[in-house]
């Protein structure tokens, strides 16, 4: 009834082509996108700016960055906290160092440090396929959330260990710092957002998409296609691990306002993963999906039982959320591997019949 | 061309006519390849040569060596021993990249689908190695990068329509029944542009009908697009009546090589077939 | 010579500490034998199954009843993942089964810190924690609590050794362990068989938390602790029992001796990662590690 | 897959998030608590919480709250990770009117949010942990930590090692240790020891123990046995604290020459040793028990069944300490009222509040608190209080026992550091510092 694709007919292959095939889904998505950008911020309180968008938006982010390694390339890191880290410290460092440089340019390139390092963590890749990569990324997250623990340049020698991130300004506006005004914190980082999820898009339907998929689902296959496996998987890791560091600077730099290690660690990783599974392996909608259902529910689980008129200690809510967590990841996979974004597109399918059952 | 005429008139007449397809010249030539894993040899000391056009089968029992022999060619396997000569080069092993980007495509006797993508973009895929765009024109989706895409999907679109696969565009190919799958496999591989094809048992599995469909389009590939074929099949009838030549491994050794004719009498064969009993 | 006797010391220590790593990588190499399923939640079934002890001897219970009732727990648990988790999964990829485990892992700690609070609970189960001084003038010391926890750790696995040999039970398993579809076609029963290795699992796991929380007091952290063990099984092969056990002792001793010798020099604390990285450098060498056999990929 | 279910739920959950943005109303006097009563730091975390709930509900139940105006308490899970905390603190901060005070009880979380709360106007009260130099009330006005910072405490501490061997000059040539939680907060102190080393001679290993790991200190003690450090000084918290005891004890350390700082040695941290942490000392600067006057109110909060916690728990260090923290924001609550009128505070009239609070002897006499928690006067340029002094305690196996008067920390030494820092932050962050003359 409201949606439907019937009747919409492609005279070319660029049409065809297109990210989004059905009108209806591009101009939902473009509204979508307008009124993040537009409406939110005028009627959005600082709390939900703040506490729930900005984070929201950044783990999103980071959450591509896995899907694209773990969901397109099939290859599964458990060291995502660790590449944000690398963002997060090498994008202080560089804001440092040059205080000239846009903000942007440094988020940017703190995730270009990051991808670096991603590409040399996943070098073991060529040899190493399933859960004996996931430990070798292991190794990425402990050791280099120690190394920046442990080398005080990468902190420029600050006593605490924890230095603020610094501010900076874009057209004008504080972005970056405790100064910046939620709203252009948030939109600085909608931004991004919006931008790097396209390019994502852009780039899994591209030939570069093609064959992190065919090294996913057939490597040797693949291989003898002639792609490369060392190189897709590297340009896979490289990708994910810039990803997850754009991240990481956002998340220091915007939102905690501290560059620390310990905001990367394990849980970090664990919880990006969580966000992958339940929004879906291999879909960049589904990276929202999840990031926004894994960071609400223990909100929406917090408050519940006050809106009910219960009085439930703080730890036993805490108790309960990993239980709830452990259990969806659990029945999501049994369920629905494919996670919110195929749930989604059964809605899809039921509106486009709707109200006619059949 | 030739082979076709001899189909559509009787079974037995390409045969005949494969002389004539001698003329073409080596373009694949193997020369006392051996490859052993551990103790065991899969293959000893086997040389033979594909010629430009033909249609060239590999048969044999299980275990034969067949799979491991297509393995070398495009450079899976890396044999121990012999060299390999393809496009005027030799070298001791094929390496995969080398062999894809020119021109030698296969397919899987176990379907090696990219089972989570669709057909369109598994045949996309074979286009990998044509496609040149960067990294960043990618990541924009336009100009350039757009009108390669659209370039190549035109070239996929008229191998779907070739395999008679159009409404399965878009399914995911995990989702196909087998025989379709066979078929998007062998899609996959002409996406490539090949001039050498590998078929590792394109038939098995398959009934009567499938299978007739199969042979179609590998004779109109041959035909249509000049492609050379070595091909692994077991029922014995296909093979007599589509290839050109048709090379008998046994236990990892050459014990035939010629003319279905020449084969179908060669005594060897008859044993390695029938009278010498093995594990098979 | 002091030294000398030192070096001794520190390789000891980290040989009863890579028992212990051992004693875990062993519940990992179970599970996996027989099911092909690479469960993280191990460590978190080591502080689960600690927490029930500890709480049952909390309540009063003498010491064998809350061994027997949380053994029945541990029982239960593989019951559940069995009955909830598993038998849905059959036949999915391994990495879909690994991560599903990270979730019983969420799910299980929540439980455990719901019924037990997560404070750190003392335990005390009278193994001896005196200390035996040896070498000239007593340099080197002993501690007769690694030396208790080693025996235990080593009859463990002896006892499994001669279940998998002798027992029938273990035979089934072993036949499992070398071909599913094989096995199920001569008529052993796969999802009796999970049922059988999570809980066997889950046993071990009661030992080495049990072990452990009498070191440090049964608390959280012996769940991290225990992602020790994914190091120690790349190095020893996934498959291996011997494996898991060397493993432990490699991963044990090189992290005390690297920390102790190296670790002055580059800021200290690297026994967090170094076991991490020994295992990626090992794997670039030998991806199947040490007791694997060679892969031979075929198309 | 019931999937009319998913969808209810998703939406509930949208509707109810929209009602909890909206539930912002003034009733009373807000102040809410990030707590970690989970994951490895619950240990420490716990008792405090319960100890600063339980005073406040006490102030509620006695007296109808603080000159009649009654107090709301809320606690927010932030497991101690920084970012939880962050979160916590923009929750809470609007509830309610707007939060009078926030307590992180996180070194990390004061870090991220002395700017937050700065821009905000509430005061951060990080009693005894944070950053050091927010005791320079010029440049860091809404930051408190008193009754001391750990800077002066490692001074304190230092001060009594050298009372134990007779004199600064008997610490020239000595070798000490210090093992700390590889943490913003454990980092704190060490450029004090550095001075400190430097300045009486003597000499000291670091044993940093990594928050991923930290009971697995086996080589840290193997260490420690084999350098033989005559004092060894700690920095932990949570697990680590009982696993140091624990090992120290294993490796026969003795435990009267192991020292840990406020926030390593209560309870929790040497129960799990048992016999071995007999003897382990532990600065502090509030008593333990409950024969303190104001638990015979506390305890008829319990007879009310208003009580947070187990009654059997009640009056261990921590718990103590969390009620320590709750009087000195009541009375900097009462300081405000006193000037603003007995209404509720906003956050910029409790920094007032803070900066002039003078809880003096006779007042904490006045709570029935003599003993639990030190006198304290702050001044605008202040926020540390004015002599700030630690006990030493040590553990006999069933309780603590204070074991020395007030010891003094140097701040003729640690005074120009701490101005030397903020200035630099001052700096950094193109932070005019006010004048308090």
């Amino acid at each position: 009834m409201f949606y439907r694709e019937a009747g919409i007919f492609k005279t070319s292959y660029a049409a065809d082509q297109a990210l989004f095939r059905i009108p209806f889904d591009r101009i939902f998505v473009i509204s979508v996108v307008l009124f993040a950008a537009l409406v939110i911020p005028v009627i959005g309180n600082e709390y939900w700016l703040g506490s729930i968008l900005i984070p929201t938006l950044i783990m999103a982010i980071a959450t591509i960055g896995l899907n694209i390694l773990l969901g397109y390339c099939g290859q599964l890191s458990l060291g995502t906290g660790a590449f944000m880290a690398a963002g997060a410290f090498m994008g202080y460092k560089i804001a440092t160092a040059f205080p000239w440089m846009p903000i942007w340019a440094v988020v940017i390139l703190g995730g270009i440090c990051a991808a670096m390092i991603g590409v040399a963590f996943g070098l073991p890749s060529l040899r190493i396929k399933g859960f004996y990569l996931a430990v070798t990324t292991l190794a990425a997250q402990f050791f280099l959330l120690w190394l920046f623990q442990k080398v005080p340049w990468f902190v420029n020698y600050s006593i605490s260990g924890v230095p603020t991130a610094p501010p900076r300004e874009m057209f004008g506006y504080l972005v970056t710092g405790a100064e910046a005004s939620v709203e252009a914190r948030y939109l600085f980082i909608l931004a991004f957002t919006v931008i790097l999820a396209l390019i994502a898009a852009n780039l899994v339907r591209g030939r570069i998409g093609r064959t992190w998929m065919a090294i996913r689902d057939m490597d040797i296959a693949a291989e003898l296609i002639g792609i490369k496996p060392l190189p897709t998987k590297l340009s896979a890791f490289a990708v994910s691990s810039f990803y997850c560091g754009v991240a990481g600077v956002l998340w220091a730099f915007c939102y905690i306002n501290t560059v620390e290690a310990t905001a990367f660690d394990i849980f970090r990783s664990f919880t990006v993963l969580f966000m992958v599974i339940i929004g879906g392996l291999g879909s960049i909608l589904g990276c929202f999906l999840g990031a926004f259902f894994i960071f609400l529910l223990p909100i929406f689980l917090n408050s519940a039982p006050g809106w009910v008129g219960l009085e439930v200690p703080t730890e036993l809510i805490s108790h309960v959320e990993f239980m709830v967590f452990g259990a969806l990841i659990v029945f999501f996979l049994i369920v629905e591997p494919h996670g919110l974004a195929r749930l989604w597109a059964i809605t899809k399918e039921k509106l486009r019949l709707w109200p006619f059952p059949y | 061309m030739a082979a076709v005429e001899g189909l559509q008139e009787d079974g037995h007449a390409d045969a005949a006519q494969a002389p004539a397809r001698d003329a073409g010249e080596i373009v694949l030539k193997l020369d006392n390849i051996e490859l052993g894993f551990g103790g065991v040899k899969a293959i000893n000391n086997v040389s033979f040569e594909v010629r430009k056009g033909e249609i060239r089968a590999i048969i044999g029992p299980n275990g034969a060596g067949k799979s491991s022999m297509l393995n070398c060619i495009n450079g899976f396997y890396k044999p121990q021993k012999g060299s390999i000569s393809f496009n005027g080069k030799t070298m001791s092993a094929m390496d995969p990249h080398f062999a894809a980007s020119n021109g030698i495509a296969r397919t899987f006797q176990n379907i090696a689908l990219f089972r989570g993508m669709s057909t369109l973009d598994n045949l996309m895929t074979g286009r990998v190695l044509k496609m040149r765009r960067g990294f960043l024109w990618q990541a924009l989706h336009w100009g350039p990068a757009q009108r390669e895409e659209i370039k190549h999907r035109a070239f996929v679109e008229t191998i779907i329509d070739f395999l008679e696969i159009q409404s399965i565009r878009r399914t995911p190919v995990g989702r196909l029944p087998y025989g379709l799958q066979k078929r998007v496999e062998l899609g996959r591989a002409l996406a490539m542009e090949p001039s050498i094809l590998l078929l590792d048992e394109p038939m098995a599995g398959m009934n009567v009908e499938e299978k007739q469909d199969m042979s179609r389009f590998i004779l109109d590939v041959n035909e249509e697009f000049g492609t050379t074929i070595v091909l692994i099949e077991h029922d014995m009838g296909v093979v007599m009546d589509i290839s050109d030549r048709v090379v008998v491994l046994d236990y990892g050794r050459k014990i035939a090589d010629g003319t279905p004719d020449e084969v179908r009498r060669n005594q060897d064969v008859i044993d390695a077939y029938l009278g010498v009993p093995h594990e098979d | 010579m002091l030294e000398f006797w030192f070096f001794i010391e520190v390789v000891l220590n980290g040989m009863f500490a890579g028992t212990m790593y051992a004693l875990i990588a062993l519940g990992f190499v179970l599970i996996f034998k027989a099911s092909g399923v690479f469960n993280f939640a191990q460590g978190f079934m080591v502080l689960f199954a600690a927490l029930c002890f500890v709480g049952f001897l909390e309540m009063g219970l003498p010491m064998i009843v809350a061994f027997v009732l949380a053994g029945a727990i541990m029982v239960a648990w593989a019951f559940a993942v069995e009955r909830f988790v598993l038998r849905y999964l059959v036949n999915q990829e391994p990495i879909i089964l690994f991560m599903a485990t990270i979730g019983i892992a969420f799910f299980l700690e929540g439980f455990g810190e719901l019924l037990w609070g997560a404070d750190v609970h003392p335990l005390d189960i009278g193994i001896p924690d005196g200390a035996w001084f040896v070498g000239p003038d007593g340099v080197m010391m002993v501690q007769q609590f690694d030396v208790s926890a080693a025996i235990i750790a080593g009859g463990l696995v002896a006892v499994l050794a001669l279940f998998f040999t002798y027992t029938r039970i273990g035979r089934a398993l072993r036949a499992v362990a070398d071909d599913h579809q094989a096995a199920l076609s001569v008529g052993i029963p796969l999802n009796q068989i999970w049922i059988i290795v999570w809980a066997v699992a889950g046993l071990v796991a009661l030992v080495a938390g049990i072990i452990w929380g009498s070191r440090l007091g049964v608390q959280f952290s012996l769940s991290i602790l225990a992602l020790k063990a994914l190091p120690v099984l790349i190095l020893g092969g996934f498959t291996s029992v011997p494996g898991a056990i060397v493993g432990g002792l490699i991963i044990g001793v090189g992290e005390k001796v690297a920390e102790i010798y190296l670790g002055p020099y580059i800021g200290g604390g690297i026994e967090e990662w170094f076991a991490y990285v020994v295992a990626m450098l090992f794997l670039l060498y030998r991806p199947q590690g040490l007791f694997g056999d060679k892969i031979i990929e075929r198309v | 897959m019931n999937f009319r279910s998913v969808t209810m739920t998703v939406a509930a959950a949208a509707v109810g998030l929209v009602g909890l943005a909206g539930a912002a109303q003034a009733e009373g006097q807000f102040i809410p608590n990030l707590v970690y009563k989970t994951g490895p730091y619950a240990p420490s975390g716990t008792p405090t919480a319960h100890g600063f709930a339980d005073y406040l509900a006490m102030i509620n139940h006695r007296d109808g709250g603080i000159n009649g105006v009654e107090i709301i308490y809320e606690e927010c899970e932030t497991g101690y990770k920084t970012d939880r905390g962050v979160e916590c603190y923009d929750r809470v901060k609007n509830q309610h009117g707007g939060a009078t005070v926030i307590n992180p009880w996180s070194t990390g979380i004061t870090y991220a949010l002395i700017e937050k709360a700065t821009a905000d106007k509430i005061p951060l009260l990080s009693m005894g942990y944070g950053r050091t130099s927010a005791a320079d009330g010029r440049v860091f006005p809404y930051v408190f930590n008193f009754p001391s910072t750990y800077w002066n405490q490692m001074t304190a501490v230092i001060k009594y090692i050298a009372e134990q061997e007779g004199g600064y000059d008997k610490l020239k040539g000595q070798n000490l240790g210090f093992i700390y939680l590889d943490h913003p907060y454990g980092k704190e102190p060490i450029p004090t020891l550095d001075i400190l080393a430097e300045k009486y001679g003597f000499t000291y290993d670091k044993y940093p123990v990594p928050p991923a790991a930290m009971t697995e200190q086996k080589s840290i003690w193997l260490q420690v046995r084999r350098s033989r450090p005559a004092y060894m000084i700690m920095w932990g918290w949570g697990a680590m604290n009982s696993t140091a005891i624990n090992e120290a004890s294993n490796v026969k350390y003795p435990m009267d020459k192991f020292i840990g700082n406020w926030w390593s040695a209560a309870e929790p941290d040497v129960i799990p040793a048992g016999d071995g942490a007999v003897g382990y000392k532990g600065a502090t600067f509030n008593g333990v028990g409950t024969d303190f006057k104001v638990y015979e109110d506390i305890n008829a909060l319990y007879d009310a069944g208003k009580g947070s916690w187990n009654r059997e728990e009640i009056g261990g260090v921590l718990y103590s300490r969390g009620m320590a923290a709750a009087a000195y924001v009541v009375e900097a609550i009462r300081t405000a009222q006193g000037q603003y009128g007995n209404r509720v505070i906003t956050g910029e009239e409790m920094r007032w509040g803070m900066e002039n609070l003078n809880v003096t002897a006779e007042r904490v006499e006045e709570l029935g608190m003599t003993g639990l928690m030190p006198p304290v006067a702050i001044t605008c340029d202040n926020h540390e209080g004015q002599d700030p002094a630690i006990k030493i305690q040590q553990w006999n196996g069933k309780a603590w026992e204070i074991k020395t008067d007030w010891i003094k920390a140097d701040t003729a030494l640690t005074r120009p550091l701490i101005e030397q820092d903020a200035d630099q932050y001052a700096k950094e962050n193109s932070i005019t510092p006010r004048s308090c003359s």
